[in-house]
């Protein structure tokens, strides 16, 4: 066999946790050449990032144990060399760029130092190594390069960050990049551009690229070849192409068909008076304006997607109208009062028909509550909902309605995955029979199957209780399927606002074009096609 | 332990088991061998505490001048000579017994009540408006740097010296730990999304304090409880030893470390024995306190439960 | 910056007003310095004397007027019983008070550092449970205790050092010694506990995947990100023994200001206890304020 | 401000590290004395306060008259050369000539006037003011070397009062002054707070030149420190160490040191208005037992609140036996009569008043309870001891026994008894018409007559009216360098002269 960039054979990791022993990774090999870029997919839990760290020496023994398999780098095992030897390969034959740049990169280090200390580690000179890191910087295209060496992480953005990050792992032009949920965190424009310049350093250095991600999107984007893993094992791999249209396991197949993006787009059909309308919402932090008069309507029933890149002000939108924050202008008549300036009466009784689903249900549900007392402390509250005595059998309806079951109300928040969390705190808002429901980024922190799951249930719950939305993403196929408007916003203004249709298939301001190109598509065909249009747009 | 690797494998829509509250402590108590003697060795000092007096008050209070400052380690005598005897001939094994009580009764008072008035305040302080919170940091400020010496002397000169106005003394200064501790703990558990879930479904101030946050808190207080117990037994130590605590014919453990001070060259067991009996306290203390530390924190709890029945 | 200062001196002197006033009061509360000063055997007249002469004949209301006017112009008064400055014999015995805090904090900071990332690097190793029992010892131990007993052996039985008092270098080194271990107890502890989450971080995995050697993941990676909550509390330590090692200044007979504050409040020499809490407040207020400099100089996010 | 001196101290004791702590004097005519306490002042006209008085009386500031402890010769002269009374009661005073302060004024009457002065002045509170309450003085200055004081009433005892007023040079300041200047045989050559206080022999002085030439003080707290560092060489005497240190009679000399621990009783409040409680308070203790255990062996048994070298001791009273029973007959006898002797009796003591004060008071405590009283022992700081030891007593308190400590070394009752007994008394617990008069008679006698009613005042009190608890004329005990030739006296408490001592060899 002749010898590949980089094989994994048998790799088994066991970690030692709370309730025995996980095994992380069972079992699994993989390999990769020059120049090639395999991605590893799956979803939290898979143990996708375990090989990796195994390959990088990173994991921590205890509580990890690598029980069998070897990593071959050009031939020779990893596992064999002494510690020195290994970190000799670290950052000179191997580099690895991580989905956080911000708690990746020292906070009290300028990335300068960091840059010249990942070169003089390897035996280059202190002038050489300022020289070099300068040239990085201008190839990562960072602005102002000679000025970004001596600042600190936190005074760059995201996307910045990241750049500097692949501008430090590529210092020593490894033969190997490593890069774990790379664009995870950034927005999706700054995502393409990021996967780009990623692309074109493979071509220049010939590298091998091992992008570990749980996006469909990048899979198609930067992937030659694909490995799919569910709970610690590889359950298919081939490339890209392949394996999206002829996916062989039935978890590939789920994952695939979960991809958003893909159904029915609604009509809206509601009719009547608006239940909310918002006039010229604004609110300052400081000097800063965040909402520069934002409007828009809602009938019942009817759902508002509200999509933006960070920073956009959507989710100050929600937090004002839930008065969670004050609004600094304009008025949202909620049947007629407005809730900016509601007494706090008023805003009681409001409570009950305006909800709240947050993005992180595990931090959105108070960790030391049952699972009965987070729902039934709506009737705490506002004890004209409900008499005590029905309260338990009113909690085993709600979880049933959400897809659980009345045995769980005894147990706390941790004990449950992800989207019954989120599931959980649904129940809770329903508990309050409310009538618009906002869902700040309620489904971001998901799985992309489970983001599928809780969005099949609200958009049950809307059709059978006719409970309006104003769902914030800033994921436009996510919201795609689930919206009957969509309201674009960039910098705290509304861009454009029109039906699903009318925004997807016929965007009319420019940002809300690049959105939707810079969204990545899950079929690779289809995105090389929106890659290459791209492309030629932008030349 | 197997059914609970089993669970980690159950299907996705069932939830992980978990045993009750009391014997996940004690499991990871028994995982933990050093927290394990302090809290035994605790539970001894409190169990002291409470019969000490009454068992052995006579004997802790029968003075025998011929037979003072007599030596430990005579086992061929009554087994609680064998301590020693102190300057008055009273034997030092019952009298460290007796004088448990009042030593974990003011250190105990100290805390609790440091503990309920902090907390209140910094809860306060970490919710109410930002002048009533500067209000009552200026206020903290001002108990941390008056001496602590000046407020004993002043309590027990306007009060009196006893062991409840030596209480309020120690309370007195350790109020401010428990009042920034609570407050930084507010202040950050404010922002966190289940208190903003509750404030949604209009909840209020009074239910987000007492139901959300404070919670939330109690884990810390607790190690913070612990650890100050630690810190207060030694400052009762030092004021006794200074002369400005309990005083005599109360005794605690401070205060036979200070009267045995001017035997020390001819009978240095005086200090001692009393000695090591703060020290062992103490250190049982620091060692539950940092077991605790992990034990009430989910995110570290794991460190203890690995380490449990080492078959599971 | 400038407006951070200010802002911090105008909070710290609000709080420094509050103690003065409440000082002020309640220590006239506690007695009569008078007699105190005289001889039992003094009549009433002379005592009234007394009183006349230090004006603490004088409705109180008034006398604090007159105290607060004095402080205002630099004047802390006169020590009711060494016919001297308060401030003169506050300064004397802070200065020394002042020696023993640096020596003692430095020795405590550098030994303390050492030994808990040493002990955080190999977590649960011989060298952490041994160092982790060795500071759970010294955070236990009642000071006073140790201090008597380290007299005993080191001064007495082996005559190896002073047994207290000032004059030369040795007379240092007893008390100095038995201040280290409690802070250092406590020092080790954060240090160990800051440093294993440090080490733990995200940006330590990235210097390991960089290839950087252990030395420099550990001092210079991790140490300074975990040197936050180790300075807070190397502060709290220090403040607490420039306010005075009371016990064990009183045991060594050591001229600092925790002894001069003993002796002042028991003989209800008023002003001078309330020069020494102008005096270590004023102290308190400097070290937090190098403090937070120390913090911003070691993390770039914060800036005043 | 001195602050930079004090940096300059500690650098300079860096520099004296290579000294060690190895006697540095050791062949030397310069000693090092350790005492427990440093003085707040050096106050000549405060001198007779002991931790002011062990440093400068009569080796700084000097007397015009000397009380002779050792020889019992009474009173001496020392500034004065002699005396004697004129017909109206009046004394005048011939001093001694060619004597010099140590600022090189030559002293005379002036002086001696001006330090009356200044006593009186109110600019100050010297306490030695303390000694002439009630005394009009009329100070005229006859010449240069002779004085007369006019004193209303009249003092028989003006020659040893006068050994308690030392002399300043006129000019002195009103204030009380820190860096005192004297006639003595030494002179004030620096004092550092805290730190030491440094005597230097002067070479004009009057009198005999005296051995040690360099006097350096220090001061511990801590009795075992003191006795070690003689034990170490690195101090040559320590005039009071704890009686559990004095084991090397080499180097350990005991001494009655004039101080004498008693029960106050405060005899107006039921039930210690009654003198068959205050009988059984006395026989229920078992002083015996204390000597040479919680008190030193040396330790003499009270029977007057002054010690036995004092005029007018009365060597016939008895000391109270132990007497357990006859004290539980004597409460029977008192309940019988109605008296409430079920009553808790408070009993105050001063933390650190005495050595052993704890475990005495707390023996004490054991003993009267062992005869039936009911006795709740309550230690308090100086400041509170003084609120309950001196009038103005509380109203509505309850019965209160005060432990106390008082120094007598002046060798006249009259500095005790008015204090004490007399209903004016500002520590007295009782206002006897026989008691008042008795002092009365005796301050104004002389000579025989005045020990004779000294004795009288003595009995009555021990014996009749039971005043008090008087429990143990104290001993104090001294540790002293092999090499120094020095035995501590009575007067070692408040004193310690420079020129008694002397070196072996």
């Amino acid at each position: 066999m002749a010898d590949h960039l980089l094989e994994v054979r048998n790799l088994s990791v066991d970690f030692h946790t709370a309730s025995g022993v996980v095994h992380a990774v069972r079992n699994i090999s993989y390999h990769l050449d020059r120049g090639e870029t395999l991605a590893i997919l799956g979803e939290s839990g898979s143990g996708k990032s375990v090989s990796s760290s195994a390959i990088m020496n990173l994991i921590d023994m205890p509580p990890g144990k690598i029980t069998s398999g070897e990593i071959l780098l050009d031939g020779k095992d990893l596992f064999k060399m002494n510690a020195e030897q290994r970190r000799e390969v670290n950052g000179r034959r191997i580099a690895m760029i991580f989905q956080d740049p911000l708690s990746h990169l020292n906070p009290v280090y300028t990335v300068g130092w960091q840059m010249r200390e990942a070169l003089k580690t390897h035996g280059i000179s202190s002038t050489q190594a300022q020289n070099e890191a300068l040239r990085l910087f201008k190839r990562v295209a960072l602005p102002d390069p000679e000025r970004a060496l001596d600042k600190y992480p936190h005074e760059f953005s995201g996307g910045q960050r990241q750049r500097v990050m692949i501008a430090m792992a590529l210092a020593l032009k490894p033969d190997l990049l490593i890069a774990d949920e790379p664009t995870t965190a950034l927005d999706v424009t700054v995502q393409a551009e990021v996967l780009a310049l990623l692309k074109e350093l493979q071509r220049e250095t010939g590298m091998g690229v091992l992008i570990i991600t749980h996006d469909l999107g990048v899979v198609s984007e930067v992937a030659d070849r694909v490995v799919v893993m569910e709970k610690g094992q590889l359950v298919e791999s081939g490339t890209v192409r392949e394996v999206y249209h002829n996916p062989q396991h039935a978890y590939t197949k789920k994952l695939i068909s979960a991809a958003p993006g893909k159904g029915e787009m609604h009509e809206p059909e509601a009719s009547g008076d608006a239940i909310l309308s918002v006039k010229d919402a604004r609110k300052f932090y400081g000097g800063f304006e965040a909402l520069k008069g934002v409007s828009f309507d809602l009938k019942a029933g009817e759902t508002v997607a509200v999509v933006g890149e960070s920073g956009s002000g959507k989710s100050t939108l929600a937090r004002i109208l839930l008065r969670l924050e004050e609004a600094d202008g304009g008025t949202a008549k909620w049947k007629g009062k407005d809730l900016f300036t509601m007494s706090p009466g008023d805003l009681f009784k409001l409570r009950r028909d305006l909800q709240m689903v947050f993005q992180d249900p595990t931090q959105s549900l108070n960790p030391r509550m049952t699972v009965y007392q987070l729902i039934s402390e709506a009737w705490v509250i506002h004890p004209e909902i409900l008499p005590k005595a029905k309260w338990r059998e009113r909690v085993a309806e709600l979880l049933g309605q959400v897809g659980l079951s009345a045995e769980h109300m005894g147990r706390y928040p941790h004990q449950f995955s992800g989207g019954q969390r989120q599931r959980i705190a649904i129940a809770r808002a329903l508990a309050l029979e409310p009538q618009l429901i906002v869902c700040d980024e309620a489904v971001s922190a998901l799985d992309v199957s489970v983001q599928a799951q809780v969005i099949t249930l609200l958009d049950k719950l809307r059709k059978e209780m006719g409970i309006a939305f104003i769902f914030i993403a800033h994921d436009l196929p996510l919201v795609r399927d689930f919206a009957d408007y969509v309201m674009v916003m960039q910098k705290g203004e509304v861009v454009e606002f029109g039906t699903v249709a009318q925004v997807f298939d016929n965007p009319q301001k420019p940002y809300t074009q690049a959105l939707l190109a810079a969204s990545l598509d899950p079929d690779p065909d289809v995105q090389a096609a929106n890659r290459n249009a791209r492309l030629a747009t932008a030349s | 332990m197997t059914m609970a690797i089993q669970s980690t494998h159950t299907p996705k829509e069932t939830v992980a088991e978990e045993p009750s509250a009391i014997v996940r402590m004690a499991r990871m108590l028994w995982a933990d061998k050093f927290a394990l003697c302090a809290a035994i060795f605790l539970v001894f000092v409190i169990v002291m505490a409470i019969i000490g007096p009454t068992w052995l008050d006579e004997l802790a209070t029968k003075q025998n001048l011929r037979g003072r400052n007599l030596a430990p380690f005579m086992f061929d005598r009554e087994w609680y000579m064998w301590l020693g005897a102190d300057a008055l001939g009273r034997p030092l094994w019952p009298r460290i017994i007796v004088a448990t009580q009042n030593t974990m009764m003011v250190a105990a008072g100290a805390v609790v009540i440091s503990a309920i008035i902090g907390t209140l305040l910094g809860l306060i302080a970490g919710f109410a408006s930002e002048r009533v919170s500067q209000v009552i940091m200026r206020l903290a400020d001002v108990i941390m740097s008056f001496p602590s010496l000046l407020v004993a002397v002043i309590v027990l000169y306007i009060l009196g010296s006893s062991i409840l106005n030596l209480m309020l003394v120690l309370a007195i200064t350790r109020i401010p730990v428990y009042l920034r501790t609570t407050r930084a703990e507010v202040l950050e558990i404010r922002q966190r999304m289940f208190v903003q879930a509750a404030r949604v479904m209009g909840a209020s101030s009074k239910r987000i304090l007492f139901r959300h946050i404070l919670p939330v808190v109690i884990p810390t207080l607790t190690t913070l409880m612990t650890l100050d117990f630690a810190y207060v037994m030694l400052a009762e130590s030092a004021l006794s030893f200074l002369g400005i605590g309990i005083q005599p014919p109360e005794i605690t453990w401070g205060l036979m470390i200070s009267q045995g001070r001017q035997y020390l060259t001819n009978a240095w067991w005086l200090s001692f024995w009393p000695g090591l009996a703060i020290i062992l306290t103490t250190l049982s203390l620091n060692l539950l306190s940092n077991w605790l530390r992990i034990a009430l924190d989910p995110v570290q709890r794991w460190r203890l439960e690995m380490k449990g029945p080492k078959h599971g | 910056m400038l407006r951070f200062i200010r802002k911090r001196a105008l909070a710290s002197l609000i709080s420094l007003i509050g103690l003065l006033v409440m000082v002020f009061f309640l220590s006239r509360l506690t007695g009569d310095p008078a007699s105190l000063f005289l001889p039992v055997e003094a009549s009433a007249e002379m005592k009234a004397e007394f009183r006349a002469l230090h004006g603490l004949d004088q409705p109180l209301l008034v006398q604090f007027g007159q105290y607060v006017g004095n402080v205002v112009t630099g004047d802390l008064g006169e020590s009711l019983r060494k016919a001297r400055p308060a401030l003169d014999v506050v300064l004397e015995a802070f200065t020394w008070t002042l020696w023993l805090a640096v020596i003692t904090m430095t020795l405590v900071t550098v030994c303390a550092i050492v030994v808990g990332s040493l002990a955080a690097f190999r977590t649960g190793g011989f060298f952490d449970r041994f160092s982790s029992m060795l500071s759970l010892i010294g955070a236990s131990v009642p000071d006073f205790w140790l201090a008597i007993v380290a007299i005993v052996i080191f001064a007495i039985q082996l005559s190896w050092l002073p047994t207290s008092g000032t004059g030369t270098l040795t007379h240092w080194i007893l008390p100095i010694c038995v201040l280290f271990v409690r802070p250092f107890g406590i020092i080790v502890q954060v240090v160990r506990g800051s440093m294993i989450s440090a080490l733990s971080s995200a940006y330590v995995k990235t210097a390991r995947a960089k290839g950087v050697k252990s030395g420099p993941i550990i001092f210079v990676h991790a140490l300074r990100n975990a040197m936050l909550p180790v300075i807070t509390v190397i502060g709290d330590q220090a403040a607490s023994l420039l306010n005075g090692a009371v016990v064990i200044e009183t045991i060594f007979g050591f001229p600092g200001v925790g002894k001069l504050m003993i002796d002042s409040i028991l003989q209800r020499d008023f002003n001078v206890v309330l020069a020494a809490i102008l005096v270590t407040a004023f102290a308190i207020f400097l070290m937090n304020l190098v403090i937070d400099l120390a913090y911003a100089l070691l993390d770039p996010r914060i800036r005043y | 401000m001195k602050t930079s001196h004090l940096f300059g101290a500690v650098l300079g004791s860096v520099i004296a590290f290579g000294a060690g702590i190895a006697p540095v004097h050791a062949a030397s005519t310069d000693i090092k004395i350790v005492l427990p306490e440093e003085a707040d002042l050096l106050e000549p006209c405060m001198a007779t306060r002991s931790n002011i008085g062990r440093v400068i009386m009569e080796n700084v500031s000097e007397t015009l008259t000397e009380l002779d402890v050792r020889t019992k010769q009474g009173v001496m002269p020392r500034l004065a050369e002699k005396w004697e009374q004129t017909g109206d009661g009046a004394w005048r005073f011939h001093l001694r000539q060619g004597v010099k302060f140590s600022d090189g004024k030559a002293f005379g009457a002036k002086d001696v006037k001006y330090s009356f002065d200044r006593i009186f002045s109110d600019k100050n509170v010297c306490e030695s003011r303390r000694y002439f309450g009630g005394m009009k003085f009329d100070v005229k200055v006859v010449d240069d070397n002779t004085i007369d004081f006019k004193v209303d009433p009249v003092q028989p005892i003006l020659p040893l009062l006068l050994s308690l007023v030392t002399i300043v040079p006129e000019g002195t300041p009103l204030e009380f002054v820190r860096e005192p200047v004297g006639t003595g045989p030494y002179k004030l050559s620096n004092w550092t707070p805290g730190q030491q206080i440094v005597l230097d022999a002067r070479d004009d002085y009057w009198g005999k030149k005296p051995a040690v030439t360099k006097a350096t003080y220090v001061f511990r707290a801590d009795p075992a420190v003191r006795a070690a560092m003689v034990q170490a060489g690195e101090a040559d005497l320590a005039p009071s160490i704890s009686q559990v240190e004095a084991t090397n009679e080499k180097t350990d000399f005991s001494y009655l040191d004039s101080e004498t621990v008693y029960l106050r009783i405060d005899g107006n409040i039921a039930p210690l208005n009654d003198v068959r409680v205050r009988k059984a308070l006395n026989l229920a203790i078992d002083r015996q037992a204390f000597l040479g255990t919680l008190v030193p062996q040396d330790a003499v048994l009270a029977t007057a609140l002054v010690p036995p070298t004092t005029l007018g001791w009365n060597p016939d009273v008895k000391v109270f036996p132990y007497d357990p029973d006859q004290a539980k007959k004597l409460l029977e006898e008192a309940k019988a009569a109605g008296v409430p002797v079920d009553t808790p009796i408070t009993v105050v003591a001063r933390t650190a008043n005495f050595p052993n004060v704890t475990e005495i008071m707390e023996a004490v405590q054991a003993q009267l309870q062992e005869v039936g009283f009911k006795i709740d022992l309550k230690f308090v700081e100086v400041a509170e001891h003084e609120v309950y030891y001196s009038k103005p007593f509380k109203d509505g308190r309850g019965p209160i026994i005060v432990a106390a400590m008082h120094d007598n070394s002046k060798g006249d009752p009259s500095f005790t008894m008015f204090f004490k007994y007399d209903s004016k008394g500002t520590q007295s617990g009782y206002a006897d018409p026989k008691v008042d008069d008795l002092i009365a008679r005796a301050s104004a006698a002389t000579g025989d007559e005045r020990a004779k009613l000294w004795s009288q005042l003595i009995a009555y009190v021990h014996d009749d009216l039971v005043a008090d608890v008087l429990l143990f004329h104290m001993v104090g005990y001294s540790r002293v360098s092999e090499r120094l030739d020095f035995k501590p006296s009575i007067a070692t408490n408040g004193m310690l002269q420079l020129s008694e001592i002397g070196f072996k060899n």
